[in-house]
């Protein structure tokens, strides 16, 4: 005979307000293995739990029902309550008659309590098959992986790294810097992006906690919190790292001219080359798609000038597989195509570039040493117009969110124009002017009054190429007319998009991610840097559009969260675990394929039959790999694994004892 | 090749595997007590492979036998129709038996006979093909070690769902009065469950009296949740060898609901045939991303 | 290649020249234009100011006579084209309009039989492979500009081409050998009907228009709609006159320039009805030495 | 004792159907509680059954459910892609397109069982569906089929079966 206490919660007037707690108490006296049914004010409260555990001493029951809030919401909370008036916390089963109930059913008290008896009932019934359950443990592993070295990676490595812990940054491109390398100087305090990011790189290279893993990709995600097995792969960079001094020797000589896709096209790099002047590490990578060596066999020039005997045309990619104990997603972002819009001329004008491709032009070390030229013919461009929202807050052709950071960096830029070149005129259409971060008003008010950026409120409908000028026809919605300017050069602010591998690498580590491939938060008030993949962390663009003092922010969070989770030597893991029966278990092994976490194996037990002792294969569940979501069950024809908490019997009870209320058809 | 050369092949070679040590033992049929019925033997002296015969009656699949030879070292020799042989790979994908231990005898196969209808008839009537031969679509053997005869050419090439379709037509109610009327004939024997290659489980739900899955009750509603999570369990599985239809005392149309799950899952998730390879999972065991979407 | 022809009002009226090139060109490429018996006016811009379903119905009874003839209507010009699509789209989007319509002109419009306008019909049914092969006198050493104007690329749902940067008439024409100058004005509204009921706001568009073609250096403008025409062509003179200017340009039918490459007789396709003397420019084009398209 | 949640089953004074809900815990069941915070009113004829994903209902609890006389079923998870189990709901989509045209070839009216995606954030469509299936099923009176049978002695909690 089972001793189960029902506890039934008005939650001040919450439930009281439209269910009887009294009466679905009084409901359950006398219902099976039922031997104690109250309500009282506030279960949760101090008084609240202190009865239940008077209770559960005096009635010395061993099973608890809790009807009250969302279990989702004090679940833990009452474990941990009668695991302190002494029961197995998983001897507790709660109902839902809060937010399923009491709130959803406010005007209808007859039918209202009706339902929350039977959900008490159901509750009942599962907590009489509920089996005392311990908690397992873990071991963590003290090492992180950072994923994208951009600042943002780069802040939470350094950040773990000063903890005390080892750190690796796994990079795509072969130099750490991200985007925030291209950038020439930062708002609001027009401090020059290299000035305060290259310290940061370089303490990042020579941090004895942080190791850095550059021009290489993710292959393989395995394994859960605390204990994830990554396997990268290290693609092959022609150049042997220990010996190579970055001298440039090798690049200055070779022959063969690359488009740069860090100066976006604009100037070229060798076959043998490094991104940028301050890339770190300061050694090069070979292109082997343009290289003469891998593409035709001859040349072999930077083997043979190369004063270290660095270059090795034969190295290979190589698999690298490390354990880390948690993953700190930093992959930023990528920029709209703009080419979709036929108002801006498809991208065929050369003089209508991108904000990234301003930023270029107006930085020193650029292509144009920090001279703003117009790409089609390398004139100093009189008027310039910037056009926000390009392919932000647009459903039809771009993305509905606003990219946040374009308003200020398109303030800088105009800035920067009426700065460089004397008796410029600078035209930005824009919808609205956001500024929402410290000094960012007075930065706007500043470009405007003191800079005299002529800012005009309304939408670009066309731009034509008309000789060698653009005419960019638009309207003033402040004045009511049309506008038509005939502009040297357009700068679009397009929208922040997440990369185009972003889905790809999330299915790879196993967390979600939203309708436009940025990473999904656990929750964006409370839990804005973590996952619902435990173990899993985010910081910067890939959570979505942010500027780089979020992206810092979040960089710190996100590198407290990873210290808190290496700090423990042993994980809690959840006793929610599949287990099998090995007297039924057939050992057809199709359970081994359903399980997402490839926590299930065939294993041969040994076994008396017939007078001998034969060996045959059954399944086993390692029960810290399992996470608990019972595809296995179901696959398993002879029901010969079952999901501990939430078993078959429990679900056909809970099922039964709800129709049984329904029983006199 | 006629029946009789075959039944001489057939004996022919049980004697010589069975001589030369190659195997211990052999399966194959024998005359059964009415000559409208031929019974599966387990022979293991050269001798009696005289009793072995090849008939318009030898439906019974030899391939579930194995199970009762899974933990022993016997070699065993079989013969393996079309059919036959697909549930040999069944009993392999679900790892019940190991291919090393077999030795196996292909019989393309000609069809065999009525036998509800022969037992109206007296032996020699001519008969036409059991409905289940007649819809054949894999008379030649998938897997064998050598073939008794050249193959023959398959019945059909499709199947055909217009039983199923018959069904389908009906309303709501028409279709639970058809199947209410079927299972209450049901006596919950089994017999289905235990001639069925894609039944393997070591020890079946409806035996557990513990797993409260199932009481023991014999009425409409236990019966029909028998045979419904029965066809559950044996979607994608199923091989239509019709073997269930053909052992059932009560004679309910069982393959109905078995070729109802065929046709979804072609339609859904492509054609697939249970039992033709051992690779890759059956279609409930696997997904594939773009699978069709109702439930938005 | 048969399709039931809709010619519209303009077409019997100030833009003959329209219908005589079609109908020459249209048989000279053996393809059939059935003339819808009896049609009526599509109700043009008229119509959808006064009632929405007078709108709706004008155009579907033409259209509910093809579809009993099951044939798809080709229709030169934009307007009749646009209100056509309208209804097409109308009815098969809700089957309310449908009845409605249906009540209104007493017959069923159920919107299989498509409204399609010639440009499209020559650009993506014939092609502009098989033009080519057709072409006699091919126009080389013509510069032609090519202005669509709106209702062929505007609004995107009843639009047969880009609404940016269209280029089925490009093809075409460069199919028939002439040579298409760029210009930015492809796509920009001509005025309509402001050139005549409010010229303050519409003569500077048409001027716009004009100026841009100047300076793009082509020797005439390729249209396709009527309203276009007047526009360009019949206020060209005047509105050159205002500015001191005189811009000279002809402005041709897409069907009258490629009755030309044809080898068709100008008076046939009623290129000697244009406002801008346009037969002269056609002495432009150099003579052939073969016959038949290169 | 008068049992409070007796329901008279006669059509003629309103009879209210009872719909079990399947609900998995990262997605609907946090949809069904976000439609709660919002007080998004729905009528009081289903049940949820909290599973961890959908993944683990196994098709027999459906049936199950009818055999008991349940007039109505919902199994609702998370949508395809965003399973906190990262695969789970793919199987649970492979197996109920089937179980749905099984329990439709058996003559289960098709209104009684429905299987939707439902994530953590939509509490109004958690309510319009549970609003539509209930009027559905209203409309068409309490589930006479597969449930004739009531065991006298079932298994629950009380001496029943229950193995630890």
């Amino acid at each position: 005979m089972k001793r189960v206490g029902v506890f039934i919660c008005h939650c001040g007037t919450n439930i009281a307000a439209s269910v009887d707690c009294a009466q679905v108490a009084e409901n359950l006296k006398g219902y099976p293995n039922v031997v104690f049914s109250t309500d009282y004010k506030y279960m949760c409260s101090e008084p609240g739990q202190e009865m239940i555990k008077e209770t559960i001493k005096r009635e010395k029951l061993d099973r608890v029902v809790v009807a009250s809030c969302s279990p989702r919401m004090h679940e833990p909370t009452f474990r941990r309550c009668i695991a302190d008036a002494g029961l197995n916390p998983y001897l507790l089963e709660m109902a839902n008659i809060r937010e399923q109930c009491s709130w959803v059913h406010p005007h209808d008290m007859e039918r209202a309590t009706a339902k929350a008896t039977d959900l008490v009932k159901m509750a009942v019934a599962k907590v009489s098959h509920d089996a005392p359950l311990a908690k397992s443990f873990s071991p963590v592993t003290k090492r992180a992986l950072v994923v994208g070295g951009g600042i943002a990676g780069i802040q939470t490595a350094i950040d773990i790294a000063n903890n005390g812990y080892q750190v690796d940054i796994l990079e795509k491109q072969p130099s750490i810097g991200g985007k925030m390398a291209q950038i020439d100087k930062t708002f609001p305090t027009l401090d020059c992006s290299a000035c305060i990011l290259t310290p940061k790189m370089v303490e990042a290279s020579s941090h004895p906690n942080i190791n850095l893993i550059t021009y290489a990709e993710l292959e393989k995600v395995e394994g859960y919190v605390g204990n994830f097995d990554v396997t990268i792969r290290r693609k092959a960079r022609s150049v042997d790292l220990n010996k190579c001094t970055g001298c440039g020797t090798c690049w200055g000589k070779c022959p063969t001219k690359v488009d740069s896709e860090f100066e976006l096209g604009m100037t070229k790099r060798k076959a043998i080359f490094t991104p940028f002047p301050q890339a770190i590490p300061n050694k090069p990578v070979i292109d082997r798609e343009h290289c003469l060596k891998f593409k035709t066999g001859k040349c072999g020039l930077c083997q043979k000038i190369c004063p270290t005997g660095a270059i090795d045309y034969t190295q290979e990619d190589e698999l690298v597989t490390t354990r880390y104990g948690a993953i700190v997603m930093a992959t930023g972002y990528e920029l709209f195509d703009h080419s979709v819009y036929g108002e801006y001329g498809y991208g065929k004008y050369p003089d209508v570039i991108t904000g990234l491709h301003f930023e270029r032009l107006i930085n020193a070390s650029g292509p144009t040493m920090g001279k703003i030229k117009r790409p089609s013919d390398h004139t100093e461009p009189k008027n310039v117009v910037f056009i926000k929202c390009v392919g932000s807050r647009d459903e039809t052709k771009g993305k509905a969110y606003c990219s946040r950071t374009c308003c200020m960096y398109t303030a800088k830029q105009a800035t920067l124009v009426r700065e460089k070149i004397k008796d410029s005129n600078v035209y930005v259409f824009y919808m609205d002017v956001r500024t929402p971060g410290k000094g960012y008003e007075e930065f706007y008010n500043r470009t405007t009054e003191t800079y005299g950026a002529h800012y005009i409120r309304g939408r670009v409908s066309k731009i034509t190429q008309d000789g060698d000028k653009l005419r960019v026809r638009g309207e003033d919605t402040l004045l009511g007319r049309p506008v038509e300017i005939e502009a040297d050069m357009v700068v679009l602010a397009t929208a922040m998009v997440a990369n185009a591998d972003a889905a790809k690498i999330a299915q790879l580590v196993g967390f979600s991610y939203d309708k436009d491939d940025f990473y999904t938060e656990s929750h964006p008030k409370l839990a804005p840097v973590e996952t619902h993949t435990a173990g899993v962390f985010l910081a910067g663009a890939c959570q979505g559009p942010k500027d780089i003092p979020d992206s810092v922010a979040q960089a710190g969070a996100a590198a407290v969260k990873v210290c808190a989770l290496l700090s423990k030597d042993m994980l809690e893991t959840e006793p929610i675990t599949s287990e099998v029966d090995t007297k039924t278990c057939a050992g057809c092994g199709h359970c081994v394929d359903v399980c997402p976490y490839h926590a299930i194996s065939l294993t041969t037990i040994e076994e008396r039959l017939l007078g001998q002792t034969i060996t045959r294969s059954v399944a086993n569940v390692n029960t810290s790999l399992c996470q608990g979501c019972g595809a296995c069950t179901v696959t398993c024809r002879s029901s010969s694994i079952n999901l501990r908490h939430f078993t078959n019997e429990q679900i056909l009870a809970e099922v039964d004892a709800l129709c049984q209320t329904i029983q006199n058809k | 090749m006629n029946q009789e050369a075959i039944q001489t092949k057939m004996r022919q070679r049980a004697k010589e595997l069975l001589n030369s040590g190659a195997v211990t033992m052999v399966l194959g049929w024998e005359a059964g007590t009415f000559w409208y019925q031929s019974t599966p033997i387990l022979i293991r002296q050269a001798e009696d492979a005289d009793k072995l015969v090849w008939n318009d009656f030898c439906q019974n699949n030899l391939s579930k036998y194995l199970l009762d030879f899974r933990f022993t070292n016997e070699k065993i020799a079989l013969f393996l129709k079309g059919c036959d042989s697909r549930a040999f790979n069944r009993l392999l994908q679900d790892k019940q038996i190991e291919r090393e231990k077999t030795y196996i005898i292909g019989i393309p196969c000609e069809g065999m006979k009525d036998h509800r209808l022969a037992q109206s008839k007296n032996e020699g009537d001519d008969l036409p093909l059991a409905k289940i031969c007649q819809s054949c679509r894999y008379p030649n053997p998938v897997i064998y070690d050598e073939l008794l005869t050249e193959e023959v050419t398959p019945r059909q090439k499709i199947v055909d769902f217009s039983d199923v379709e018959a069904i389908e037509q009906m309303s709501a109610d028409e279709r639970y009065e058809f199947w209410q009327k079927e299972h209450t004939k049901c006596i919950r024997c089994y017999a289905c469950r235990n001639v069925c290659p894609a039944c393997n489980c070591r020890k079946c739900i409806f035996d557990q009296a513990t797993s409260g899955w199932n009481s023991k009750d014999v009425n409409a509603s236990e019966n029909q949740f028998y045979a419904m999570t029965r066809a559950i369990h044996i979607a994608g599985r199923c091989i239509e060898c019709g073997q269930c239809e053909y052992v059932c005392p009560a004679n309910i149309p069982i393959m109905l609901m078995n070729k109802k799950l065929i046709k979804d899952i072609d339609l859904l998730f492509g054609d697939y045939d249970a039992g033709l390879s051992i690779e890759g999972q059956p279609p409930l065991g696997h997904f594939e991303k773009d699978d069709p979407e109702e439930f938005m | 290649m048969k399709y039931a022809y809709y010619p519209g009002c303009s077409l019997d009226s100030t833009g003959i020249e329209f219908n005589l090139s079609t109908k020459a060109v249209c048989k000279a490429l053996n393809v059939e234009l059935w003339e819808i018996p009896d049609w009526n006016c599509c109700g043009s811009s008229s119509a959808h100011v006064t009632n929405p379903y007078l709108a709706l119905g004008l155009p579907a009874r033409n259209m509910a006579i093809a579809e009993e003839a099951g044939l798809d209507v080709a229709i030169p010009c934009a307007a009749c084209y646009a209100r056509s699509k309208n209804v097409e789209l109308a009815v098969k989007e809700s089957d309310d309009t449908r009845r409605k319509v249906a009540m209104m002109i007493g017959r069923e419009y159920k919107g299989e039989s498509k409204a399609r306008a010639l440009v499209d019909v020559f650009y993506h049914d014939l092609g502009t492979e098989m033009i080519k092969q057709k072409v006699q006198k091919p126009l080389k050493g013509l510069k032609v500009l090519t202005y669509y104007g709106c209702l062929f690329v505007r609004p995107t749902k009843t639009a047969f081409d880009d609404a940016e940067n269209p280029i089925s008439m490009d093809e075409i024409m460069t199919a028939l050998g002439a040579e298409v100058m760029s210009w930015s004005s492809k796509t920009e509204c001509c005025g309509a009907s402001l050139s005549a009921c409010k010229s303050t706001v519409g003569f500077p568009m048409i001027e716009k228009i004009l100026d841009d073609a100047q300076k793009s250096g082509a020797d005439c403008i390729v249209t396709a709609c009527p309203m276009c025409m007047a526009n360009l062509d019949m206020r060209q003179e005047q509105i050159g006159k205002k500015k001191g200017v005189h811009y000279g340009l002809p402005v041709y039918y897409i069907t009258e320039l490629l009755g030309i490459a044809l080898n068709l007789p100008p008076k046939s396709l009623g290129i000697d009805r244009h406002f801008v003397p346009a037969i002269d420019l056609l002495n432009k084009i150099e003579p052939t030495t073969g016959g038949g398209g290169q | 004792m008068s049992d409070h949640t007796e329901q008279i089953k006669t059509a003629e004074n309103g009879f209210e159907p009872k719909i079990l809900v399947f609900a998995c815990n990262w997605c609907t069941y946090a949809g069904a509680d976000l439609a709660g915070l919002s007080r998004l009113e729905y009528p009081p004829n289903v049940r949820v059954l909290r599973v961890p994903c959908s993944c683990r209902v196994n098709p027999q609890f459906v049936i199950r459910a009818f055999q008991r006389g349940i007039d109505g079923v919902l199994v609702a998870g998370c949508h395809p892609g965003d399973c906190h189990y990262t695969t789970g709901n793919y199987y649970t989509r492979r197996r109920f397109l089937l179980t749905k045209r099984l329990l439709d070839f058996v003559g289960i009216d098709s209104e009684r069982f429905h299987v939707r995606w439902i994530s953590g954030a939509e509490g109004p469509k958690f309510q319009e569906v549970v609003t539509d299936i209930t009027a559905a099923i209203k409309a068409i009176g309490p589930n006479q089929k597969l449930c004739d049978y009531f065991p006298t002695e079932t298994l629950l909690p009380n001496e029943g079966g229950d193995n630890q």
